[in-house]
């Protein structure tokens, strides 16, 4: 075991995988020399050259294509798009070539490529920096989406990502990549992209959340249990597929279901999970599920207007708490 | 080329008469592009083209019968029937796949060329595409990035005059495709696309260069597609008179006029293809159709 | 009121706003001359020029900047993508500019400008020209989106859409634009964008759908209403916002909501009514909700497999009869 | 450009003592493209700009306080202080936004041409944008649309030698970002971005050709920037010896050293400048900050 930061994971992954399989490329965009906005790919092109590791012009929509040709060739491309918020610029590539290129080769060809990519709470870069648009990939069939929470989850879901067949879309919160965990690096730990992890057990009510706002959630949860109440906490990890038997089993439990989440309410993820719960096991809830979301608006850059834009450990806490005694209430 | 020609007119041919629901948007008029750049490629080399890609899969020895097959929505079609004519795609021939999305083929051979090149292998990478695509960035962005990294890659534009109903004047403000390469240092050159010695030569300079390291190529074949954008197409935008002038230079008979004495050779080439193409046809009707659980398949690869 | 089919009421909906403002133009793919791939911009070229009816060359991100460009300097744009997957192409255009164009200013501009383009089931074009991707349009703050399901409203709709000071995304189905309607061409018809409409009323249960699936949902209802099961339809007709309030004043009197959508389930339109519904109203369900909507695949070309892929009318009708007969059996 | 200069060197100073929480991409050494070009510009022509666009904005009639306002977070700033640095946007003085997506302004702009045109008044419009835009397809579909409409448009690239932290020569495949206006036809021309005589009588041919109907011309400057890509960056990526031969060109004492016996009227010209920044922020502290309803409106426009 080794503390880690969350970009020093991301790194070791990356670092680790390139070792085992020669296959293994990295580009995007300052990816190279200067190893990478935050430092994920630093030290990577030093090791393994300048052809293995490639500075890109700027460039989104040709990085995704090439990251899905070379897949289809016989390499296992990892690149890098800065902020989600520039995954816009490579949609077709993600969603009409590289998503379906197993369904429509009915299967004579594969795509093991890895999109990696920042999102959410940022360092109030605003409008354009700090978007949470993990929906939009976990809505493609053929696309599989991971965000990982600790440093562990980052680099094990990291690797597991590359490892698969097919096109993976890893985001990573970018207000976590100093944040610092117990990494088991003697052992090459490869996450299960599919697999919820549960950070707490509880009884009062189920909360799942992924990415920055698990850590958000936990704070909460810690403060609730203060109160005596204790909320399991599910870290979603995977969002495409996402594990609800998971979910469901611990809302069996509890009866209540909270979903926190840093990207807007509607068509989200959180809507998702929430309506799976009501359409597959609403016998299960006691009580209505909660969204706990930012506001149907774009991400100001206005410090003070960020912190009450995504939800604060402080207010998952007073909601989940209403949330409990609405149960009270029923029962 | 005959082949190209015979499996076109017989897709045609079914559609009208019922037999094929595809939508097809045919290359007719257009064969010497497919022949004479693929004649160039090994099979290992890979290509990407458009929804006007029947000519360039069979030239790259894509096969009458899956390739009908998928037309006819068979299990035994290329993709199992589920993709249709703007989607075939065959690893075995190097085929990474026809795309109905404009422009979307070029940045995925752009991929295949970084794989030859970082796996250290000698193979050449083309993308092919119409004047059309040339409006997308996609293009420009993919030509930058071959010029810098030296790929082993030939854009092959396919300048046919149209983009759907719109002729090239209206959508490109160039009247010379292979200006694009000038900028990047990217060698570029324009070729009489009904003339399928002359693509041959230009793709063989082109091809050689990039597997050699010499980085990649630009190629534009001037040409004319016989039939309308897709099959139904009511062809206001042009008039009878140009299409058939362009007729005129029919890239199968002008190769025939160049080949002194060939004239019999071509007669049996064309027997031949014709031959082939109904034995896939009625081969393939055969088949049965793709299953239903097939809907569902391949979703996820399985293993890469 | 006069027959028109569903083009050519959108043609006469544009038709008739440009004769009525002449701010407004049209500009995209083979819009001009040829009058689009379908005819809706048939003869705009003719009777207003080619400086308000523009041919495009294929750059779907440059149509939509232009878009939100003219739109900020005085015009009123109606730009076209010929097929909601190529919307792919200009996501950054739409989603991180036109949507957050007045937000970023703090209103000091506005964007009122129109994205029309076809979705959904189509003539067996295959995986990359039948994606019904409402749902990421839909998640997006300062966009509006709406979809016609009869040709009145594909004029009222795209009348309103023109008329609205932001981006609107206004979507068609390909595979109604020969459908016929009564249309009340006398009247300037405006809709109101956020409102759903009833087609049909019934007390048995809540069928939700938008689009060409509407369509076939009310033939599902007449089967119904042969077995003696009257179900209320409801015509959401705006995706964005969704109107929320008329869903429930239904599922208020029937207990039970079946969302039926063309596009894939997760993270969709249909989960964000039914996760509302479980979050806002949990107390009127009185079973589970229910999703009907294609597999979580790619949409294939193959003509037989389309009419599996997409909800047939016999189809909803038999899960409709299971659903109700769900809650007998818990009465 | 004294007025730019000290507004940036300001920013930079408040940030750096924790006054000022907003990242900065600062144009410092740069400001004879913003201040050169927009002088070729009237109020009512339209801009749109990049992360790096406080120069273009200032030189285009932006005003110091709100935009130190919007740098603040303050409810006074251009957007209400909710944007911050890269998101500058003043209908009043022609700034139609900067913009924090890599060459998203160019399309942009190019609509506001299109308006210029249809409505058929003879404004123009700037897209401001650097080198590493050039990578970005958006461009190049916008050089094109700009030539068959032949658009009143002016491309502005800042080449100041690096996207981030790569260098041009690793991004960009061409030496010279003028070249991409040759296949299009577009009148290109490369100048020294930081001699702002040079850079305005460029623009001032280009604008007055655009406002007088004969198109869109692409502008390259060719500049640096003195300070990192964003504050707190590094710069391993280039020497110290680098960035002391450019500030040897500094656009500011460049042009002191042209215009004989002005020494005493720049001084002037300084010192003014930087009262009127300290003014500004001494003004823009006092405001009240953004209020936290601010947080959801005009997510939907009112009006238009
Ligand atoms: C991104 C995208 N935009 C628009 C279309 C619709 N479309 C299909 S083919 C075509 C014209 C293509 O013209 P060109 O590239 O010259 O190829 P050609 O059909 O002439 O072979 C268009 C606009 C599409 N398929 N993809
Ligand atoms: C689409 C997109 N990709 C990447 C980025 C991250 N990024 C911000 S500035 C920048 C470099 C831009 O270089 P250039 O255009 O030369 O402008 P400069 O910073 O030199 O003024 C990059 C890559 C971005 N903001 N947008
Ligand atoms: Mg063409
Ligand atoms: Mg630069």
């Amino acid at each position: 075991m080794k503390s880690l930061k969350y970009w020093q994971s991301i790194n070791l992954a990356l670092l680790e995988e390139m070792r085992r399989d020669e296959r293994v490329i990295v580009f995007g965009e300052d990816v190279g020399l200067p190893g990478g906005p935050f430092g994920a790919t630093r030290g990577l092109q030093k090791e393994f050259g300048a052809g293995r590791v490639r500075d890109t012009p700027i460039s989104e929509a040709a990085i995704v294509g090439m990251a899905l040709g070379s897949s289809m060739s016989g390499l296992r491309p990892v690149v890098e798009i800065m902020f989600m918020d520039f995954i816009t610029l490579a949609m077709d590539q993600l969603v009409n070539q590289a998503a379906k290129a197993a369904y429509m080769s009915d299967g004579s060809y594969a795509a093991p490529m890895v999109v990696r990519t920042l999102a959410g709470t940022h360092l109030k870069s605003g409008p354009q920096h700090s978007q949470a648009l993990e929906a939009w990939v976990a809505a493609v069939p053929g696309l599989k989406v991971v965000w990982p929470s600790t440093p562990a989850d980052a680099r094990s879901l990291l690797k597991a990502a590359i490892r698969d067949p097919g096109p993976v879309v890893v985001i990573e919160s970018a207000s976590l990549y100093t944040s610092r965990g117990e990494v088991d690096v003697d052992a090459d730990e490869v996450a299960v992209i599919g697999a919820a992890a549960v950070r707490r057990s509880g009884d009062a009510v189920t909360l799942v959340s992924w990415g920055a706002a698990t850590v958000r959630t936990l704070a909460a949860a810690a403060m609730l249990a203060d109160d005596g109440i204790e909320a399991a906490v599910i870290d979603a990890r995977s969002l495409g597929p996402i594990d609800h038997a998971a979910i469901r089993a611990s809302v069996r439990r509890t009866g209540h279901l909270v979903v926190v989440q840093d990207a807007t309410g509607p068509c989200s993820v959180g809507s998702e999970i929430i309506a799976t719960a009501a359409s597959s096991y609403f016998d299960d809830l006691t009580a209505a599920p909660l969204l706990l979301c930012p506001p149907f608006a774009p991400v100001p850059s206005t410090p003070g207007l960020q912190d009450s834009y995504f939800p604060s450990p402080g207010a998952i806490a007073a909601q989940v708490r209403k949330q409990v005694s609405r149960r009270a209430e029923k029962e | 080329m005959a082949r190209i020609r015979q499996f076109e007119i017989a897709a045609e041919r079914l559609q009208a008469s019922g037999i094929l629901e595809s939508s097809l948007h045919l290359s007719i008029g257009q064969e010497a592009v497919a022949a004479g750049v693929c004649d160039a490629l090994r099979r290992s080399d890979l290509i990407t083209t458009t929804h006007r890609g029947h000519g360039h899969c069979i030239a790259k020895g894509g096969e009458l019968a899956p390739m009908m097959g998928e037309l006819f929505a068979k299990g035994g079609g290329y993709c199992g029937g589920k993709s249709g004519s703007m989607h075939i795609a065959d690893p075995a021939s190097g085929i990474l796949g026809a795309n109905a999305i404009v422009g979307a083929g070029i940045p995925i051979a752009l991929g295949a060329a970084l794989a030859f090149q970082q796996r250290g292998t000698d193979g050449v990478a083309v993308a092919f595409f119409g004047e059309g695509a040339v409006a997308e960035g996609v293009f420009h962005e993919s030509l930058n990035i071959a010029a810098l990294w030296a790929l082993p890659i030939v854009f092959v534009c396919e300048n046919n005059g149209y983009a759907e109903m719109t002729p090239v004047s209206v959508h490109l403000a160039s009247a010379d495709v292979a200006a694009f390469g000038a900028p990047y240092g990217i060698p570029a050159s324009g070729v009489d696309g009904n003339d399928v010695l002359a693509v041959r030569q230009a793709a063989q300079q082109a091809v050689s260069a990039a597997r050699n390291g010499a980085g990649p190529a630009l190629l534009e074949a001037r040409t004319y597609r016989w039939r309308g954008h897709y099959q139904g197409d009511p062809e206001t935008y042009r008039t009878r008179e140009e299409v058939e002038q362009w007729r005129e230079r029919d890239p199968l008979r002008r190769l025939r006029a160049v080949l002194p004495g060939a004239a019999d050779r071509f007669d049996d080439l064309d027997q031949q293809a014709m031959r082939l193409v109904n034995t896939a046809v009625d081969e393939v009707r055969g088949w049965p159709g793709t299953e239903a659980a097939a809907l569902t398949e391949h979703v996820y690869a399985t293993s890469a």
